[in-house]
This record gives C-alpha cells, structure tokens and sequence, in this order.
C-alpha cells in the first residue's frame, strides 16, 4: 500500500480521487466544489515538485506495479521531462482552474465541466509521469475520453459534430497506439521506458509499431494530415477548456513522441530506419500549414486552434531532427506554447466572455476597456511571433541554432517564415483592439470593464511569466530542459 | 456389379442420407410450418436410422443376454437413439405449441406471409 | 360431438392400452421397452380418452395440475433416487451394492433400474398429457416444459 | 459423506431438482423465488469448491454410477470445465437476481423459473461432459430451454423469433448428431478421452468420415453458437427475449456452445488434428468474416437491444479467432473473453432491460437526455461500452490485448488489425447511444431509477469490470491452466 503513497503516484490519484469527491459533493455546495476543482490541481503539483532535488540529483524516480495487468505491469517515473512537463501541466491547469471558477459561473452544467476537468487532470498528469507505454497509454485514453465531455460542453449542434469527430479520430489514434504497443512488446518483450531505447533494430514490425505510434500521437498532437479534429474541437469548448486542449492536451502528443523516439526506440534506431525524414518531412507540412490556415480564420478561437498546429510543427521538428539542441527548443516549447496558448485562450476567452464577440474584425478598440487583458494578449501574441526576450524566442532560438546544427539550412528558412505568418495574423488583431477606433460605438454595451480578479490574475501572472523567464536564468526552466535534452541522449546499452 | 453388391451392404446408410436429403428439401422449398416440422421430423429419423445402422448385425436380436440370444445388434446406438428419439419429440411437440400461438398471432401458417405481416409492422 | 362407437370401443380398448403400457413399463429392465415407451404408450391412452370424451369431462378426472404433478414427481423421483448411492459412500446414481440386485431375468431384479422405468413412465406419461392440455388450452400461460 | 469429488453432480442435480420443484411450488412464490435463488447460490459455492479442488490437485473425473469409462458416463472437470462453470455459476446468479427483483415481464414466472434452472443446469452439464452424446444430450436440453425462454414473453415477435431459433436449433441438433454418428462409427467409442486414442490409429483410415463428421459438427455447433453465416436466428431472439434471458443468452448460452465446440476439439480430436486439417483455416476466416459483419450490421441498428445482439455476433467472433489462433496467448484472450464477455454483455442487457422498462424507450433515437433521470443505469452501460471497445482500464481491453498479442505471435498481423478495426467498429456503434443519453435535451422527467435491488447486479457488473481490467492476476492462474490444456 505504500508504494501507492509515493508522491509520483499521489499526483495522478489525487486527482482521482478528487474527481469522486466532486462528484459526490457538488449537488451539496458548489463553493466545496470549485475549491476542490482548484486544489486537484494544486496538489498534483506540489506532489510533483517534491521531486524536484532528487531528479535534479540525477536520479529517475520509479515505482512500479507488476502486478497490475499482466504481463504489461504498471508504474510511475520522474525523470527531467516528466518533471518538466509535469510541473507546466499542472501549474498551468492550476491557474486555468482559477480562472474557470469565474469564468464557468455564466454556464451551465458547472457540475459536469469540474469533475471532468479534474479527471482530464489526472489523465494528463498519468500521461506524463508514466514509466512504461502501457501506463502512459492507459491515462492517454482516460486524459482523451474526458477531455470529449469537455469539447461537447456547450451541447450546440456545432460542438456535437466536432465532439463526434474527435471522439473517433481518439479512438483510431487509441486504436493505433494500442497496435505499436503490443507490437513493441511482441519484439522487445518489455514496454518499458529505457534510455537510448529497448527495440534493436528497425525490422518491419517495428516500423510499422513506429508509424502506429505516429497516427496515435500525432492525431492528438494535430500533426498535419491528421489535425482535422483540432481547429473544429478546440474552439467549440468553453474557453478554459479550449486552454486547456490547445495549451496542455497538445503537448501529451509531443511528449509521447519524445518517450518514443528516445525511450522505446532510441535515436540510433530511428535514424537507421529513416524514419527522422519521416519526422522532419511532417514536421514542415505541419509548421506551414498550420500557420498559413491560420491567416484566413476571423473566429480568434478557431485561429488559435490553427496557430496551435503550426507550433506542435516546431515541436515536432525538434524531435525530427535527432539532434540535441534542437531537442532542447522542442522541450522548451513545449513549455513555452503552454504558457503562451493557455495565456491567449483565457484572454480571448475573457473578451469573449465579456462581449460576447468572437471575430476578430469586432474587437476594434476594445484594448481601451480592457487594458490588462489586451497587453496580456499582446505580449502573448508578441511571443508567439517570436520577439527576443519572450519565451517564444528561445525555443526559436535554439531549434534554428539545432538546424543549423543539422546542416539543414531549410528549417531555418521555414522557420523565419513561420514566424512571419505568425505576425501576419497576430498583428492585426493587436491592432485593431489597441490602437483602433470604435467603429460603432453603440454596440459596445458600456458596462465593458476589466475583469474579476479571479480571471484577471492567471492571465497577468502568465504574461509575467512570458515576459520574465528568460530574463531570469535562474528560473531553472532552460537548464532543465538542457538536462532533459541531455539525458534522452544518453544511450545506455 | 461391385458397385451394386457395395450399394446392398450399404442400404441403411444409403437411405438414411436420401431421407436426409428429402427432409432438407423439404424444409427448404415448403413455406408451411408445420411441413417444415415434418420435414424436420424425416431428418431426425434419417439420423435415427443412420445411426442405428451402425449397431446393426444380419439377424441380431435384442442384446439381452439370457440363453438362447447368441448374436445381437450392439446396443449402444439404440440406446442413444432412444434418447434422440425423445429429444426430438420434446422438439416437436414444443415446436407445435408455437406454432398454435403463432397461428393465433398471426393468422396464418405461411412463413412468407408471416413475415410480410412483420415487416409491415415494422414501417 | 358425441360418438358412440368412438366412445364403446375406447371403453373397450383403454383398459388393453393402458395393461400393455404397463407391462413394457415393469419389463423394462428385462424386454425391449421401458420407461419412454411405456409411458408414452400410457399418455397416448390418456390423450386418446380426452379425444374421444369430452375434454371438461376428462379435465375432472386428470386436469392440467395433475398432469403437471405427475411431470414433476416422476422426475424428482429420478433424480431423488441417485442420492442414495451418494447416502452409501458411492458416487451419484449408483446401482450395485447400494440396492438387491436379485436374479437377472425375474421381475423383481436389477435394483433401481425398476424404479427409474416407473418414474419415468410417470413423467413421461405426465409430460405427454399436460402438452397435449396445453395445447388445447391454446397456449394461453404458455411454458413448454419438455 | 459429501467429499468434494461429488461436486460436479450436485451442481447439475441440484438445478435439476430446483427446476422440477419450482413449478409445484408456483402458488408460494416467495418459496418459489427463494429456492431460484438458494439452488444458483449453492451451485455458486460448489463452483466454487471445484475451482479449488482442481488447481489444487488436478483434473476431477467422476463416474455416474460407478461405471467408469469407456462403458460409463463420465463428467471431465479439468481446469477449462472449473473455470467455464465459475462463470457460468456466477454470472447466471447474477442474472437470477435480476430476475427475481426486475419487474416481471412473462406470465408464468414459475415455469420461466424452471426454464432458466434447467438452462443453467445443461449448460453446467455441457461444459463437464467427459461423453459426447452425454453433451450431446445437455446441449438439446440448453437448446430447447432457450428457445422456451425467449417464447415466454408471449409477444408475436418473440414467438417467431423463437420458433425460428427452434427450427435451425433442431437443424443444428441433426448436424451435431449426424457428426457423432460417423465419429462412434470410425472409433467405437462415445468417450471423448477414448475417442481421441482411437481416433489416432483410425484418422488416417477413414479420412472422409472424419472430414464429413468435422464440417456437421462445425454446422451443428455453429448454428447453436451463431457463428457468422449461420447467426440469422440470433438478432431476432435476442432482441425479443425478455430481459434476463437476453442476457442469459447473450452472456452465456451462445458461449457455452463455443466452449463445448473447444472440449470436443482437444478432448476429442486432439490439437495436433485440429491443426492439420483444413478446419483450422476454416474457422479462422469465419471467425474474421463474424468480426468484421457482426459488427457492420450492428453499426446501423437503431434498436438497442438488435445493436448488442449483433455486437455478440461480432463477440463470439472473438472467442472463436483466439481459439484458432492456437498460440498460447491468443487461447487465453479467447479463455478471458469468455469471461469478460460474459460480464460486459450481461451487463449491458440488463442495463438496458432496465431502461426498456423503466422508460419504454427502446431505440437509440428514442434515449435524448435520459441519463439524467437515470444516471447510475447509464453510467453502467457507458461502462460496459467503454469496455467493448476495448478501453484500457476495463476488461475489454484484457482480452484484446491477449488476442491481438497471440495474433501477433501467430505471425498473422492481419488478425491483429481486424480487432482494431473491430474496436473502431463498436465505438462507433456503441457511442450514439452515449451520446445521445447524456446530451440530449428532452429527457422524460417522469423516469426514475429502478430499485436499489435491480441496481445492484449492474453494480457488480460493473465493478468486476474495472477490477478485471486493472487486476486479472485473480483468475490467471486458471487460465494459464485452460490454455495449456488446450495448446499443449
């Protein structure tokens, strides 16, 4: 029973747990609710943080379960990336949580969206602190299968269609996952995370597991051919929830392909079967693609959906390229779009909530009202395109540099062009709302003003966040996901 | 004439399968219930005789040994059958009793037609 | 309908059916026949008397509970009687050395072999008639107990 | 007096004895009522025991009467027979249960009581039948009880669905017998055990018979458990049974065929026969072509109870793969599948019964929102949906995983793709009706839950359904067992 007292495994059963006890108490009181909806997350992140001396001490926190589920065995590790991320998923749920105590109040079924949110939580957290495929696959489904109930909040026609084409693109993506593991377990015997990988050579089956694994985690990744699901799910869901789909639910796609490139398969191995071109060639499609969509949409929502495709690009190039510096922008992105699309979804979802306007083109001026809101956006939007000293730089930064690295002058090229695309549709928007005249002014109900405080904190801490990690080295973010970087590329054999 | 003398010392199994065929024909081609029980009926008893042939010796008698009995016909198979024989009564008579409710339900013994009444209610 | 050499002969012919039945019932164990036979041969009397008289009239003398009755009882008698082999120390449905054997070829022999025929002549006979009731009741609470 | 070696006869006497009181007793039918329950609880216990007995010290044989093979009958309880008749003890109490405290439907509750008994009792004898014609004869008894189960609703749809059932039943009954005709002919013997050895010297001397034998009984047997082209009575009987036999039936008595169909596979031919004729490659292809129909048809189905009919179609497809397969793990998939089959489907259909009942709603077009007013009934069924797609976390996925990995070890990756594609096929089957209970919008507000009693099987059932699928490692070692007896 201790070893389920462990902090690694606390921080994906709280979460749990919380989720019975919301849904036992919340007829009872919705104030208990919503202060448990916001402590799930809470909690899982002290949980995890409590590892933090001993992973940065080298050590890679295991606990395992043989007995759950044989011959496949279950168990929890922490090591650099699972840390990483882990500590971005739930501190970032953590203030999305906060905000959505606010936010949810003008919506209805409040006692559906908290308890599923907290299971999603808890999903999400698996995902990230598993130590094995099966773990990881298990919470995969169980993060992908709440997370419908979240895209189909607003029960609208519109959100039913989307919901529906989420759910079985997440049940072809499981489908395929469960494929790729059974058939590494086939070859390998385990399912285990090691380093430098456990599959010896890129026989046929193994590619096949290898592509399995691609379908699986690039539908939920919204890698290009398969995002189809991504720009119609995303928007439909409450505002919290579109954060939390675009900024967090995102990366668990990314984060799998990391697992199993360098963890199941091992670099070498990747690179012997020429699967890296696979990589990199999706990876372009996916950045240009992502970025020039997003130009044409007026919903920000649906926008951003767009814009979030094109950075799982970056993310995905990072990981394509098999090369150490670019796999650090990769990791640090993956933090950075969470801070940056989480930041940019609550901001357009609190404008949304205030005036009820979507589109773009009907936010002229409405920087005058909602001052800190706005800025909060546009430092957001500023990272995004990529301006020193934000966040977005660094991963830009260090993925070009990775590029460079590579000998591939191309990526450097897609990349600046990226970036362009990404002013191109950020710009506007910050124009017009900051600097544009109300073009008519009756339409603005004059009770537009700046937001509650419940609302407003997590989007102004976000925006500090952008704004000064990277002037403060000793964050610890980057030199993590150095560490991280590092020890996916360590082969031991 | 081989083939004749091999036709003889097979009769039993020989008809056993053309009653076989005529029950399946029958239960395939006719539309009445109840001669689709009688066709089921004519299967069973060619399985019946198929298998009693089995068992069956030239001139056998009943295998209860008091003196006097010195060839007899294996009684294996008829003791099985008897059970066959009795599954298949059970079979029919219940197969009868829906086909009363079936009569009373529907009005007619037609399996086309009693699906023709089914489907309509089913638009 | 009421048919009066129908109904002389059956008089006639009943009590013949019924012996004869009988008889392959209790030389079960010594000549071809036994409990089916016997008691199929004794429901077909029964169902040939409820053809021939009125079916009210033969519902008092036998009605639909008795039928049932005997359906059950000639079963549990059958399965019952297995027990006592598990009462001697011996497995299920045991014959020797649980019951006298006696002399093969007498009636009296065979242990429980006889009982078995009997129990069986009763719930086959039961089972023959209460389907018969049944559909002539028309199904109405229909269970088809085979 | 009892030893434990008596066990295996209880079980069936005692249901048999049950079966015949029940209906002397039906003007007390609380008396009634208690005995259906006490008879399933005993022969629970005693599964319980024979479960024990036979890790413990091995194969149990018991011989009726003191007559030992090959003369006598024998019951062959070895580990697949213990493990087969703990499921079926248990998952049919469960279903008494329900019975017992659902709203009645049939009119004639003591005789439907009798029915289900004597169900329950030949489907306990077919799966310890060490003698052919002794399964033979319970597999006639489950048959005609059945068919009687589905009758007793007494609606015209449910008696031309039974009375079709009865027809190809019979027609299945002929071909078995037909094939254990020809297979006494060639080996002398109605002992499976002797059969076998007999059959080694003799196969080879008479290969038609064998070859005329094995494709009846692949009819005989394939008709009773739907196998894919002979399943068209299914649908219908399922749909229009009344709950608890739907569930009986589709839970078990479809799978108890397919479990006889495996005894008389290694019991009878042996798994080196079974392997070089044709009828491994046979079934394989039938067993592809019921996954993949089985699930096609079901995917257009509006009726809810015609959509798990033809999902246990689809199901017993499964079963049906992982035993030809033959690899070690692909027989346990197909050992667990019986189980958690078993458990999902009757889940589902009394779950469903509930709400047929409850809201006399029985299309999924008809469900909009109703899982408000009933939310622990549809919580139960999204559970038992989830774990027919083969979620992990619940025991849907055990036997996936089990079956696609002996597939892979097979070196047939088609096998392993066609359960996915399988899986693909039920989400989208199986979530409509989700979906369209939980966001619908005009929820019926005069439903309500059934009782606390009707609430608690689907409970159960759902609990066992997590805990399976996160904890096997209960049951393992007995299918560890089942399968080798199987591939070794």
């Amino acid at each position: 029973m201790s070893l389920f007292l462990q902090s690694p495994v606390l921080a994906v059963i709280i979460p749990l747990l919380f989720f019975v006890v919301i849904y036992m108490v919340e007829r009872r009181s919705w104030r208990l609710r919503n202060a448990l909806a916001v402590l799930a997350p809470l909690a899982s992140f002290v949980f995890l943080a409590s590892n933090y001396s001993r992973v940065l001490a080298g050590e890679r926190v295991l606990i395992e379960f043989p007995a759950i589920l044989p011959p496949l065995g279950m168990s929890f590790s922490v090591d650099y990336l699972s840390l990483l991320v882990g500590l971005v998923v739930s501190g970032v749920w953590f203030l999305v949580a906060v905000y959505s105590t606010e936010y949810m109040v003008k919506e209805h079924a409040k006692n559906r969206y908290y308890p599923f949110s907290t299971l999603t939580l808890a999903g999400t957290m698996g995902v990230v602190l598993s130590g094995d495929l099966f773990t990881l696959f298990l919470f995969f489904e169980l993060m992908s299968l709440s997370a419908y109930v979240l895209v189909v909040h607003e029960e609208t026609a519109e959100a039913m269609r989307a919901g529906y084409k989420y759910l079985v693109l997440t049940i072809i993506g499981g489908l395929a996952l469960f494929f790729a593991i059974i058939a590494v377990f086939e070859i390998a015997g385990t399912v285990s995370f090691a380093s430098g990988g456990f599959i010896a050579e890129a026989s046929g089956l193994a590619v096949l597991a290898f592509y399995g694994f691609l379908i699986g985690f690039g539908i939920k990744a919204g890698i290009v051919p398969l995002h189809v699901w991504l720009p119609e799910a995303h928007p439909v869901a409450p505002s919290p929830a579109s954060a939390l789909l675009s900024g967090i639910m995102l990366k668990t796609g990314v984060y799998g392909l990391i697992r199993v490139v360098f963890n199941v398969f091992g670099h070498e191995v990747v690179r012997a079967g020429g699967l890296d071109t696979v990589l990199l060639g999706l990876a372009a499609v996916t950045i240009f693609l992502g970025s020039a969509v997003a130009i044409a949409q007026d919903d920000i929502k649906r926008r951003l959906a767009y814009s979030s495709v094109g950075q799982m690009g970056y993310i995905l190039l990072g990981i394509g390229l098999l090369q150490e510096r670019a796999l650090i922008g990769a990791i640090f992105h993956i933090f950075a779009h969470a801070i940056m699309k989480a930041t940019l979804f609550l901001s357009a979802g609190a404008i949304i909530y205030k005036t009820g306007k979507r589109r773009v083109s009907e936010w002229r001026g409405l920087g005058r009202e909602m001052t800190v809101t706005m800025v909060s956006f546009t430092v957001a939007a500023l990272s995004m395109i990529g301006i020193p000293p934000l966040v977005g730089f660094v991963s830009k930064w260090e993925l070009a540099l990775g590029s460079l690295d590579a000998g591939s002058w191309g990526f450097v090229i897609l990349l600046l062009l990226s970036s362009l695309m990404n002013f191109i549709y950020y710009f506007p928007v910050i124009q017009n709302t900051l600097f544009g005249e109300q073009h008519a002014a009756k339409e603005v109900s004059p009770k537009t003003r700046e937001l509650p405080l419940a609302m407003l904190a997590p989007i102004v801490f976000m925006a500090l966040v952008i704004v000064f990690v990277d002037l403060f080295p000793q964050s610890g973010v980057l030199d993590l996901a150095k560490r991280a970087a590092q020890a996916l590329f360590l082969v031991v054999k | 004439m081989a083939l004749l003398e091999r036709l003889y010392t097979n009769i039993y199994y020989l008809v056993a399968v053309v009653l076989f065929v005529i029950g399946f024909h029958t239960m395939l081609t006719h539309k009445n219930l109840i001669k689709k029980l009688m066709a089921l009926n004519i299967m069973d008893t060619a399985i019946f005789l198929f298998f009693v042939a089995i068992g069956y010796r030239q001139g056998g008698q009943a295998p209860i040994l008091v003196p006097g009995v010195e060839k007899f016909v294996n009684p294996i198979p008829s003791a099985l059958i008897l059970t066959g024989i009795v599954i298949s009564v059970s079979f029919t008579a219940f197969a009868l009793a829906l086909v009363v409710l079936l009569y009373k339900h529907y009005g007619t013994l037609d399996s086309d037609e009693i699906i023709a009444i089914r489907g309509k209610k089913h638009v | 309908m009421h048919d009066l050499i129908l109904e002389v002969v059956n008089r006639l012919l009943l009590p013949f059916i019924q012996l004869f039945g009988m008889y392959i019932l209790f030389h079960g164990h010594l000549s071809p026949g036994g409990g089916f036979s016997g008691g199929a041969v004794i429901g077909a009397s029964l169902i040939l008397y409820s053809l021939t008289f009125r079916f009210a009239k033969v519902k008092h003398r036998m009605d639909h509970d008795t039928s049932v009755f005997f359906e059950a009882a000639g079963a549990l008698i059958y399965v019952g009687i297995g027990f006592v082999g598990l009462f001697f120390g011996y497995n299920y449905l045991t014959n020797r050395g649980v019951f006298p054997l006696g002399v093969p070829g007498q009636l009296w022999s065979s242990g429980m072999i006889l009982v078995i025929t009997l129990a069986l002549g009763a719930k086959v006979s039961g089972t023959i008639l209460s389907l018969f009731q049944e559909l002539l009741e028309g199904g109405s609470d229909e269970h088809g107990t085979p | 007096m009892f030893s434990i070696s008596h066990a295996p006869i209880l079980m069936v006497v005692t249901l048999l004895m049950t079966a015949f009181v029940v209906p002397l007793v039906r003007k007390n039918m609380r008396l009634a009522k208690g005995l259906f329950l006490g008879a399933g609880l005993i022969v629970v216990a005693l599964a319980v025991l024979i479960t024990l007995e036979v890790l413990q010290s091995g194969t149990m044989i018991y011989a009726v009467g003191e007559w030992s093979a090959p003369h006598g009958i024998e019951l062959v309880v070895d580990a697949f027979a213990a493990y087969a008749s703990l499921v079926v003890s248990v998952i049919s109490f469960i279903i008494y249960w329900f019975i017992v405290f659902a709203p009645r439907e049939v009119n004639y509750e003591a005789g439907y009581y009798a029915l289900i008994l004597l169900l329950s009792a030949a489907m306990h004898g077919i799966v310890m039948a060490g003698d052919i014609f002794n399964l033979f004869v319970f597999v006639e008894i489950s048959s005609l009880a059945a068919v009687a189960i589905i009758a007793v609703k007494g609606t015209k749809e449910s008696i031309e669905a039974s009375f079709r059932y009865l027809m190809l039943s019979a027609l299945g009954s002929g071909g078995l017998l037909f094939s254990i005709a020809l297979l006494f002919m060639i080996t002398g013997h109605l002992n499976m055990g002797y059969m076998r050895v007999a059959l080694a010297t003799t196969a080879g001397q008479y290969p038609l018979n064998l070859l005329t034998a094995l494709a009846f009984m692949v009819i005989g047997l394939g008709v009773k458990s739907a196998l894919f082209p002979l399943h068209i009575w299914l649908p219908d009987a399922h749909a229009n049974a009344p709950t608890g036999s739907s569930a009986l039936l589709s839970g078990l008595v479809v799978k108890v065929y397919v479990i006889a169909f495996m005894r008389i596979a290694y019991m009878l031919l042996g798994m080196d026969l079974f392997y070089i004729l044709p009828l491994r490659q046979i079934l394989l292809v039938l067993a592809a072509l019921a996954i993949i129909a089985g699930s096609v048809f079901a995917i257009v189905q509006d009726n809810i109870k015609r959509l798990l009919a033809f999902s246990t179609v689809a199901q017993v497809g499964y079963i049906f793969l992982g035993f030809s397969l033959l690899t070690a793990r692909a027989v346990e998939g197909a050992i667990w599948h019986i189980l958690i089959h078993a458990i999902m489907k009757t889940l589902l259909f009394l779950a469903v019964g509930v709400v047929i009942q409850q809201s006399g709603y029985k299309k999924i077009s008809q469900v909009h929102g109703l899982a408000r007013r009933m939310p622990l009934t549809f919580a139960c069924i999204t559970l038992g949906a989830l774990s027919m797609v083969g979620i992990p976390g619940t025991a849907g996925f055990i036997s996936k995983l089990y079956l696609a990995l002996g597939a892979l070890d097979a070196g047939l990756v088609i096998f392993a793709v066609l359960i996915l594609i399988s899986s693909l096929l039920s989400a989208i089957y199986y979530f409509p009706l989700i979906i369209t209970a939980y966001f619908g919008h005009d929820a019926s507000p005069d439903v309500k839950e059934p009782s606390l009693a009707v609430r608690l099987p689907l409970v159960i059932l759902s609990l066992a359904i997590l805990f399976y699928g996160l904890m096997p490692s209960m049951l393992l070692p007995l299918v560890r067992q089942t399968a080798l007896l199987i591939t070794r």
